[in-house]
């Protein structure tokens, strides 16, 4: 049977993208950053996912006001890296696994959350950047990756309870699909970052932290944070982080923290990474 | 509407809900628009022209015309949306975001490199 | 404050449509089935209300495959008829409440409904076929519709339980909207019948009144019904009737029967009908 | 793909699910592209022309082209997709239920105006 075995949590800031794709990794604003990914590069190697859940924000790239869905699923069997203004970033195209998509979104509506089922749509910085920090400039991704994304750009996004409790449900589904797979859960996005208004450039170290901490041993008690204690301490983009408890609730209660990474800043953003294995 | 927005107490922010989305809607659709290189190019040609195509509001237009983000977000634009303006004229959201604070761009990136804007007297303190 | 105080319930077989569009209501293949919405005529003509919620399916008109919504809220100020390969039915455009629309998203999202949002989609007959039922053939609507799409093109459809329980959280949503508004709740669809394959015709007599009986008074137990016994008994596109229990979950637990009525045919289809009021 | 699939059971039904959807995509897509009159225009002037735009499996044209409903839906059409076909004919959707049973127009339209099919011996009956 499939099984999920580990989590990674990571930033997925279009700087970063920008960087990778024209080579700046080993200028000095970049160097420290990209060190703290070099420990999950090898790491993945080792591991082998057949398949990652990659759990996103659509930047208003796949996304406009006509829809938006709460939480997307994409079975497709191919997306394209989206146009985001500069052309389609230069990285692979994404290989999806629509069987392993399919079962999970039937699983989980089941399970009464509402999914919204797309089939396919461009990915932007917010899938593809992750991809980049973990795998590197591979001619091809080395798996197959299935893209949940979640609201976070029209208020409310889901809650932090609501994404955690779907991370349990991810798991289930996956835990009842009868091949044996290798699967990974990411969750992206945040930390602390406000890209907007007078408040713009906001970080919250002790807030970014106290999450770090948190998410490893009481992912339960961080799942009830109310929206607008993000908002406020974390930055209006900062929202982005209940997308981590999607990653996190797919996990075991007890996971082995293998990389802890905090640096600020990458553009306007605070960047933290996590890699999780399950016990 | 909810007859109360705890959100709005937050200094030197707007957050994005349908009050503003519904303000915003063909700007932030226009900003959608700019996606598409064809159409990046025929706003480069002539933006009056190009904007005049949308059932923006005057003030609107103006504002993307002036790259007033501010004003943009306080007419319902979403930073997202809004960003496709800022790609097409080839800045980073770190510059645009430093417009929108009030300090220049070496400035701001230079905040940002000491550790960001410190959260002390820029969040909400009283009871929701 | 505004208040839902009856629900209606009523099939929306786009025959019924094109029926009421070509003048053909009173020919005697129609005018039993026409005279049973005599009645909701009149009755809603003294109700007034201010804003009809109308939960219908959408049939391949606005969503296609690449979105599958399982629950889309339209918050957009005016809908157009969808051309459903005849061109667009000719009724008026609906006009939309975007306020109170927008307000029932926020607060259902925030209990946990994964709702998406979308803002203007053309209706097809699953959502004016009801309106004409109801309101005849006006110049313009008399009130404004908020229109609520449930998948159940792609299996799975939520499931009657959490249909229900969406029909409570719309309640709760609408009774914190601080404006004095009369709202119905519409739930459309059904009743048995069967559109494909040998099958095709199926009607379940026994099956529709026991349905007609439970939802005004068991509707907690008819929520439980799995979707098997839906499919099973009532036909593959019996499965509609888990949309009526949005209507019925939205209003009180004792409800007043004001019109209960049962006919077949229309097309391949069983014609159900039920005017509720909250006591 | 989930283990079991009861609804495979029903009697004479397709259920739409995943992995009809995913067998069914384009053939559903070309029919999405049927709600457009210029669509259907160019589509009655040239069939096999039409459908050659589309990535289907040569057995889905041909099953379009002979109006094989049943057939269609095997290879993963939906109902509701298909009706755009049927609409584009002109002809209604109990005249395209009748041509999935092998009942005559006539003796279809009589069985519903007698009620419809019968339940009995038209479900499953068994164990789920
Ligand atoms: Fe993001
Ligand atoms: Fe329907």
């Amino acid at each position: 049977m499939a099984k999920i075995t580990a989590g990674v949590a990571t930033s997925h800031v279009p700087a970063i993208g920008a960087a990778i794709d024209n080579g700046k990794t080993q200028e000095p604003y970049w160097q420290p950053l990209f060190k703290g990914y070099d420990y999950v590069k090898q790491w993945v190697k080792q591991q082998k996912p057949d398949v990652v859940i990659l759990v996103y924000n659509d930047h208003a790239s796949a996304f406009d006001l006509n829809f938006v869905p709460t939480f997307a699923i994409g079975c497709g069997a191919e997306f394209k890296p989206a146009d985001e203004g500069w052309g389609p970033r230069p990285v692979p195209n994404v290989m999806g696994h629509p069987q392993l998509a399919s079962h999970i979104a039937q699983s989980v509506i089941q399970d009464d959350f509402d999914l919204t089922v797309v089939n396919t749509i461009d990915v932007d910085h917010g899938l593809t950047v992750p991809l980049s920090l973990v795998f590197g400039q591979p001619e091809a991704w080395p798996c197959k990756v299935i893209p949940v994304a979640v609201n976070v750009v029209l208020y409310p996004a889901p809650s932090g309870r609501r994404c955690y409790n779907l991370g349990k449900a991810i798991r289930k589904a996956v835990e009842s699909f009868d091949q044996d797979l290798n699967v990974q859960i990411w969750g992206t996005g945040g930390m602390s970052h406000q890209l907007q208004g007078p408040r713009a450039g906001l970080i919250n170290k002790e807030f970014d932290n106290a999450f770090l901490d948190r998410i490893v041993d009481d992912a339960e008690g961080l799942s009830q944070m109310a929206h607008f204690d993000y908002l406020n301490q974390a930055g209006s983009e900062g929202i982005e982080l209940v997308m981590w408890l999607i990653m996190r609730g797919a996990l075991n209660d007890k996971v082995e923290l293998k990389q802890r990474f905090y640096h600020v800043p990458a553009s306007n953003t605070a960047v933290g990474h996590l890699v999780l294995e399950n016990k | 509407m909810p007859s109360n927005k705890p959100y709005k107490n937050i200094p030197g922010t707007t957050v994005f809900d349908a009050d503003m989305a519904s303000i915003g809607f063909h700007l932030n659709q226009f900003c959608m628009s700019l996606m598409k290189a064809p159409n990046r190019e025929r706003f480069k040609q002539d933006q009056q022209a190009y904007l005049d195509e949308w059932p923006m509001t005057e003030e609107q237009k103006q504002a993307v015309i002036a790259r007033d983000y501010n004003h943009m977000m306080s007419l319902g634009g979403n930073i997202y949306f809004l960003a496709k303006i800022f790609s097409s004229d080839g800045i980073s959201f770190q510059d645009a975001a430093s417009t929108m604070t009030g300090m220049t761009l070496p400035e701001y990136a230079q905040m940002m490199l000491d550790g960001g804007r410190t959260p002390q007297g820029n969040m909400y303190e009283g009871d929701k």
